[in-house]
């Protein structure tokens, strides 16, 4: 039970989208544009846990939803593992972050 | 004992098998396809050519055998809703037909013994490709016909793009995207006629017989379902003029590859007609009759006049192939019980034939560096045995008696006199044109002093002869005795022309299916 | 084993009928079935075809010795001698269509036995083609038989064609593919109005569609036969061995369209067109052929359109007599069954006796070349001394051929010419046409023609002291054809046989072992110093000479021996013949059959003596620089032109035809395809630059994307539809 | 219209969120970004203790704010190579800024019309914050999920490594020479 409006979560949620978005779009730096896709999963993650909290259920408190976010979290910090991987290999074989230099589908 | 699962998991799972083989792989493909071959033999055994089948209810209505139903799954809507099911079986018009398979891919595995570029890989295509060939001939699901009729052309795409001649990619390619459009306009003709025939299930078979009592399709409906199908079809055929990729897939790809392809994946486009869209729209077959005898007098004589001004060997067969298959769809548009009779024999026979001149040309290229016709000559001399097949192939294919095509064009063209009158001349003449040209290169390949030929040409080698015989042997005993596979034809050809008898029709059997009592 | 067959059937005086099986069948009772039947002229083809190929085979053991691949040879001899008795056991069309294809096969691959030689490669296909446009036509012909009469099987004869029936359970030899069962109702021939023929019930009525089929089957006989249009691939079938000459393209194969006509004749006797038409083909091939033969430079060309012109005797008396079944039908009883009478025999007679003295003819011109190793007649003479044997039995086939009593010839073709008599007689009073007439005049021209050139063979051949092999005789003005080489289905034509004689400059003549010997299977060398050492040959080669001359003289006693008249209906043996076996009896003396005896034997004496006064003594007759002939000889020597208009038919018409329908199939056609796959390629050109490789971009435009979906979906679609509604409870 | 405590509170944080994510994206130095979004993921852990979900909170606080912002600054720094976002806010191309505008316009309006669902129901007094409830439907009724999920993690935690582990083989050599 919570007092918050779901259009205020949602809101925030669709903001913090569109502030990823325009990260991934401009940036041209891997590492940023693996932080604007953080930004992304952040608000995807927030948009379950607010569906879940107003759906009216037998599940209490939005338990599905909180799963979800829990495993998407896990799943999130892989990707950002495996992405820094992918900016540790790119740096040593290409000298670069630009993901303009990087348009090959190999390193 | 579910036959016709078992011979698919055979032939399917064998494949994989074979890719996993490595350097046992024509041993595993030998395997495989010899058990897929006892498998058909021992179906054929089992099959009752002309009594009736005590078969599943969901099976009689079409006469069918060996059938076995599970549902793969159910969509239930207001309207009724619709099942996809896994339902196959087999009748005297697919079973020469898969017999055919069994054959041909054990002789292109043989012939291709020695086969040295990645043979896993190339075995394990062809057994998926036979296996996808027997899988559209036992489906009587429209949605499982059309998962098969799709696994067919991958492999084959790869064969023809990874083993091919110096064009192969072009060729692949073309093969690949021209009968796809094909398939793709061939499968939304299909998914309209489920759906707006209102079938509630992709199971044709118990649509046989319903849609001859009209308040089916209207007419409009029927003859542009059966245009696309006929043009989905047909390209496989391949009838005029949609038969350019057929020429250029031959010549570039591997001997292998153009055996099956002119052997079994030509037969698909015949059996699609004679098995979907002539009966199930019989209003629509009736009405654009007169574009598929046209089409099929086009591609009779165009394919014949064709071959007589080709160089290349392959392509002389090539065009031979849209000769004969001219042939096959004329005897479909008949649509009488010789017609179709003669049609599947005919497929039959152009299988084993096709078969063997490929081989023979792949020999060719493979002793003498060249398929060009004018640029060696005097094969008798060095090449005896590859100059025998030659023949044999040659005089089978322009039908020539105790031989295989024999019965079937006879049968086809009587069909066609029946149907037609004087028409059948226009065919009958392509017929000479045919024997011209099988002649003439005979001449100028087999006879004559010998000329062009390298030093170190050498005759066939025993894998080569064994892969021929097979089919050789088959040709004659065929050809002499027909009835052995004709037998189980004519009822099932007959249930099929009886039962999809339109309003049009004034047929003698017209109509005839509702007292057709299994 | 054929021999004892047919003994047994002479014997037994009845038919035997197998039991036959399914070929094919179908359910709606169209069944194609196989089985045996030994009929009366069959049995009569069978003693030709075994007799014949025994001693031809016994033949070849020394002619051939000297080949290469001599187990190919015996075993497509063998093949053929299997398949020409399978095609006269048939007992229905389907069957003999089958081995009647057989026999050309083996024919196709005999001719072509010496597969290095273009000439015979060429030939070989020729034959093969041009049998089969007629073969094609004759499918035609038996289609129609089929939709309209029903079963191609005689299994079970029924009711008869016109009122009368074939012996029941026997077969009558003649009804031979007819079960006279109600008609295919499925077919859908296109019918003209019924003209009141009383056989035309079969045909739904109409009156030209019997003489349709008839006329079908007409032309696949012709192309077996090689009759006139068809006629161009036997002299030119000269290309095999001399044995396969003899055999096949001589006394049995080529036969075979005379036995299709002679046991369709029933059909015939009711289509009195094709009926007709037959005679004329016949009549007019006769003379035709003959003709060509009088310039024939080559022994085996000379001889092969001999075969010819008697084949096209042998079609003619063949109609002939169905213009009399049918001008006058009458019926004898056989079995209590009104059986109708035909006068097939007459023919059958012909093709009997002709059978062995041309195969004697040409196993002795085998003789000869295998002796002197050329085919040139101008190159042979004065053989008659080192050769006795070969020139005796060549000349008793000559006469034969010639028809000089007694030897066979004279009773078969002297029974032959009255059959035409007797139809053209019987045309003109009942139609008041005196086409018959006509061809028979041709005919009887024949017979002088006949005489003339075979008396010139035999006397260039044998006559004279010496050989003019040294000297060439090239007093022909005609140049030597030229070889239509380029053409795809250039024939083998003259080219290698006449260039020897045609050689403009005397001095290009060879020594005659290695010139102009490429035609002569003994070419590779097995005789010492040309002709000058020709000889008899051994007795290998002898005997089936000396038992083929014997029995071209006894052949036309046959009918003399008791117990085979059955075997050769309506024959009745003219003249001499019906004096010796009805004299005595004191029936009438037929004063036109006296009368068409005479006239025959007189041309052929004419023939004879035209032919000693102009190549008598081993003269060379040579027409003057400025003769008016010289335009006809010259038109002869080329045959009439047929095989340049065939060429040119084949080359310029239908290949040309093929190249301009390739080009269409590249490109217009394929070209259509590639044009929509260039298309394609451009579209897709320009849509690459999009693909920077760059994520950034991709991502912009999978949101561009996701945008216009929102859009679409959150605006366009309600502003469509009229509302945005999500549901006011998500079911969860 | 009232506005109780912890919509105001959550206001606040959200705003500082979004605050903090604009700045991570626009700083010049990316050390500093890495800081700003650590920031933004402690702030977004506070909603999460805001909208009682505070396992979900703290699991946000360790393993964002925690593991992922020290392993990017771990990233920077063994790069070793002072970077600096070039396009930081000039470098902000007209078109896709609209793009991510019109994108961010488009949700905000449809986060207007979602209707006014009734919430979720309260948790059970005895577990105040459906904690136990959260372990029992992880662990108990999708565990098996969740453990395949695990081993694909792992699998690719392991490719990570795998990738970044110095390379010395020669095709590796041959790319750095070119």
């Amino acid at each position: 039970m919570t007092t918050i409006p779901l259009v205020d979560l949602l809101s925030l949620s669709g903001a913090l989208f569109a502030l990823g978005l325009f990260g991934v779009l401009t940036r041209r730096n891997f590492i940023l544009i693996l932080i604007s896709v953080e930004v992304i999963m952040n608000a995807a993650i927030l948009n379950f846990v607010a569906f879940s909290l107003f759906s009216p259920g037998p599940a209490a408190g939005g338990i599905p939803g909180q799963s979800i976010a829990v495993i998407l979290i896990g799943l999130a910090a892989t990707e950002v593992a495996v992405g820094l991987a992918i900016v540790l290999a790119l740096n040593r074989l290409r000298g670069t972050l630009n993901v303009a230099e990087a348009i090959q589908l190999k390193l | 004992m579910p036959w016709l699962s078992a011979l698919l998991a055979i032939s399917l799972v064998g494949a994989f098998v074979t890719f996993l083989t490595g350097r046992y792989a024509r041993w595993a493909a030998l395997g495989v396809s010899l058990a897929t071959l006892v498998t058909v033999l021992a179906i054929m055994m089992e099959f009752q050519p002309s009594v009736n089948v005590n078969g599943p209810g969901y099976c009689q209505q079409g006469g069918f055998q060996f059938c076995e139903l599970h549902t793969w799954f159910t969509y239930a809507a207001p309207g009724g809703g619709f099942s996809v099911d896994y339902l196959v079986g087999i009748d005297g018009i697919s079973l020469p037909l898969i017999l055919l398979s069994a054959i041909v891919t054990i002789a292109a595995v043989v012939y291709h013994w020695e086969e040295k570029k990645d043979p896993h890989g190339f075995f394990g295509l062809m057994l998926l490709t036979n296996a996808g060939c027997i899988g559209v001939f036992v489906s009587l699901d429209v949605l499982l016909f059309f998962v098969f009729w799709e696994i067919v052309l991958i492999p084959m795409f790869f064969l023809i793009g990874h083993w091919g001649g110096p064009r192969r990619h072009y060729a692949a390619l073309k093969f690949f995207v021209y009968t796809h459009v094909a398939s793709v306009t061939m499968f939304v003709a299909l998914l309209a006629m489920v759906f707006l025939g209102d079938w509630h299930s992709f199971d044709f078979v118990n649509t046989f017989g319903r849609q001859s009592q009209d308040a089916y399709l209207n007419p409009i409906v029927q003859a542009l379902l059966f245009g696309s199908l006929l043009f989905g079809f047909g390209v496989k055929l391949p009838m005029v003029p949609f038969h350019t990729w057929l020429p250029d897939a031959h010549v570039e790809a591997p001997t292998g590859g153009s055996v099956l392809l002119a052997g079994i994946l030509l037969k698909l486009g015949g059996y699609g007609l004679l098995r979907l869209a002539s009966p199930l729209l019989p209003t629509g077959r009736e009405l654009l009759t007169p574009v598929m005898l046209f089409l099929a007098f086009a591609s009779i004589v165009w394919g014949a006049y064709l071959s007589l001004a080709q160089r290349d060997l392959k392509r002389v067969v090539a065009y031979s192939s849209i000769n004969h298959m001219g042939i096959v769809l004329l005897a479909i548009a008949l649509w009488t019980q010789l017609g179709v009779m003669a049609a599947v024999l005919l497929m039959f026979a152009h299988g084993l034939v096709s078969a063997l001149l490929f081989m023979v040309s792949g020999s060719m290229h493979h002793t003498f560096g060249t398929r060009d016709i004018p640029s060696v000559g005097g094969l008798t001399a060095r090449t005896p045995v590859l100059s025998t097949m030659l023949m044999i192939g040659s005089l089978a294919s322009l039908g020539l008696p105790a031989l295989v095509s024999f019965p079937a064009e006879f049968s086809a063209f009587l069909a066609a006199w029946n149907g037609l009158g004087y028409w059948v001349l226009l065919p009958l003449m392509a017929l000479v044109v045919t024997a011209a040209f099988y002649l003439w290169m005979l001449q100028r390949l087999a006879f004559g002093p010998p000329k062009g030929i390298p030093e170190k040409a050498h005759d066939l080698s025993f894998p080569e002869v064994m892969g021929m015989s097979l089919l050789v042997g088959l040709i004659v005993l065929y050809g002499i005795l027909p009835f052995l596979i004709e037998q189980v034809i004519p009822v099932s050809a007959l249930f099929s022309v009886a039962c999809s008898a339109g309003p049009l029709h004034n047929g003698l059997i017209g109509g005839a299916c509702t007292s057709f009592q299994w | 084993m054929g021999l004892w067959i047919a003994v047994t059937e002479a014997s037994a005086s009845q038919l035997y009928h197998d039991a036959s099986f399914v070929w094919l069948g179908l359910p709606d009772g169209t069944n194609f079935v196989m089985g045996t039947l030994v009929s009366p002229l069959g049995a009569l083809m069978l003693v030709v075809v075994n007799v014949v190929g025994f001693l031809v085979v016994l033949y070849s053991n020394e002619y051939m010795a000297h080949e290469e691949g001599l187990p190919r040879y015996y075993a497509e001899l063998m093949l053929f001698l299997s398949a020409m008795n399978g095609l006269v056991l048939a007992d229905n069309y389907l069957e003999f269509i089958l081995m009647w294809e057989l026999v050309g096969l083996c024919s196709y691959l005999l001719i072509g036995f010496f597969w290095k030689k273009p000439s015979a490669a060429s030939a070989a296909k020729k034959a093969f083609i041009v049998t089969r446009v007629g073969d094609v036509l004759f499918f035609l012909g038996v289609f129609i038989l089929f939709s309209s009469l029903g079963d191609l099987s005689s299994a079970t004869p029924a009711t008869a064609y016109a009122g009368t029936t074939c012996p029941g359970g026997v077969l009558h030899w003649s009804c031979l593919g007819f079960t006279f069962t109600p008609p295919n109702t499925n077919s859908s021939v296109p019918f003209l109005p019924a003209n009141a023929a009383i056989e035309a019930s079969n045909f739904g009525g109409s009156s030209w569609l019997p003489t349709l089929a008839g006329l079908l089957i007409l032309g696949g006989a012709a192309g077996k036969s090689a009759q006139f249009p068809l006629h161009t691939w036997l002299p030119d079938a000269m290309e095999g061995p001399t044995t396969v000459s003899a055999l096949i393209h001589a006394a049995t194969m080529v036969a075979a369209g005379i036995y299709l006509l002679a046991i369709t004749d029933i059909y015939f006797g009711f289509t009195l067109t094709a009926a007709i038409v037959i005679v004329g083909i016949g009549g007019f091939t006769s003379l035709f052929a003959g003709t060509m033969g009088i310039v024939a430079p080559d022994i085996k060309r000379v001889i092969a359109y001999s075969t010819i012109s008697q084949l096209g005797y042998m079609a003619m008396a063949v109609g002939a007599a169905a213009v009399i079944s049918d001008l006058t039908p009458t019926y004898s009883l056989v079995n209590g069954t009104p059986v109708l009478n035909t006068f097939t025999g007459v023919a059958m007679f012909h093709l009997f006796s002709h059978a062995f003295f041309k195969a004697l003819l040409f196993l002795t011109a085998g003789a000869v070349i295998h002796a002197v190793g050329t085919q040139d007649l101008f190159q042979m003479g004065g053989l008659r001394k080192r050769m006795p044997i070969t020139s005796i039995t060549m000349l008793v086939g000559a006469l034969a051929l010639s028809g000089i009593p007694p030897f066979s010839g004279f009773f078969s073709k002297d029974d032959l010419l009255s059959l035409t008599w007797q139809a053209a007689t019987l045309e003109s009073t009942q139609n008041g046409s005196p086409l018959l007439y006509v061809f028979f005049a041709l005919a009887l021209m024949a017979v002088f023609i006949t005489a003339l050139y075979i008396f010139r063979l035999w006397f260039l051949a044998f006559s004279g002291d010496r050989s003019r092999g040294e000297a060439p005789a090239a007093s022909h003005g005609a140049p030597a054809p030229a070889a239509p080489t380029s053409a795809p289905f250039a024939s083998s034509t003259s080219s290698s046989s006449s260039s020897s004689h045609a050689h403009d400059a005397p001095a290009a003549a060879l020594p005659l072992a290695s010139s102009t010997s490429s035609s002569a299977p003994s070419a590779s060398g097995a005789h010492d110093g040309g002709h000058a050492g020709g000889h008899d040959p051994s007795w290998i080669m002898t005997v089936p000479l000396v038992v083929l001359a014997t029995l071209a003289v006894a052949a036309g006693f046959l009918p003399l021996i008791p117990g085979v008249g059955h075997l050769l209906p309506g024959l009745s043996w003219t003249v001499l013949g019906k004096c010796v076996t009805n004299c005595g009896a004191g029936s009438s003396f037929d004063l036109t059959d006296a009368l068409l005896g005479s006239a025959s034997l007189a041309f052929a004496g004419l023939g004879i003596l035209t032919a000693y006064a102009f190549w008598g003594n081993g003269k060379v007759y040579r027409l003057p620089k400025d003769s008016p002939l010289l335009g006809v000889h010259s038109v002869l020597l080329h045959k009439y032109y047929f095989d340049e208009l065939y060429d040119g038919l084949a080359t310029h018409v239908i290949l040309g035809l093929a190249r301009g329908a390739d080009w269409v199939d590249r490109y217009i056609i394929d070209g259509t395809i590639r044009g929509i796959e260039e298309l394609f390629s451009q579209a897709s050109k320009s849509g690459r630059r999009l693909q920077t490789g760059i994520v950034s971009s991709y991502a912009a435009w999978v949101v561009v994307g996701l945008l216009a979906f929102l859009v679409f979906f959150l605006y366009v679609v309600p502003w469509l539809v009229g509302g945005f509604h999500l549901p006011p409870t998500p079911g969860l | 219209m009232s506005v109780d405590a912890a919509t105001l509170a959550f206001l606040l944080v959200g705003i500082a969120a979004f605050l903090a994510g604009a700045l991570a994206l626009l700083s010049r130095e990316i050390v500093h970004t890495v800081i700003y979004i650590g920031g933004f993921f402690a702030s977004l852990g506070v909603v999460y203790f805001l909208l009682s979900a505070p396992f979900l909170g703290l699991l946000q606080l360790a393993v964002y704010a925690g593991a992922v912002t020290i392993l990017l600054m771990f990233a920077v720094m063994v790069i070793k190579r002072r970077i600096f976002a070039r396009e930081a806010v000039l470098g902000i191309k007209a078109p896709t800024f609209i793009l991510a505008l019109l994108v961010g316009a488009v949700l905000l309006d449809l986060a207007q019309r979602v209707p006014a669902y009734a919430s979720a129901p309260a948790c059970p007094a005895s577990d105040p914050y459906c904690v136990s409830l959260l372990a029992q439907n992880l662990f108990l009724d999708n565990g098996g999920w969740l453990l395949l999920l695990g081993f694909v993690m792992l699998s690719a935690l392991a490719g990570a490594v795998h990738l970044a582990r110095e390379w010395r083989t020669p095709a590796v050599r041959k790319i750095r020479e070119d």
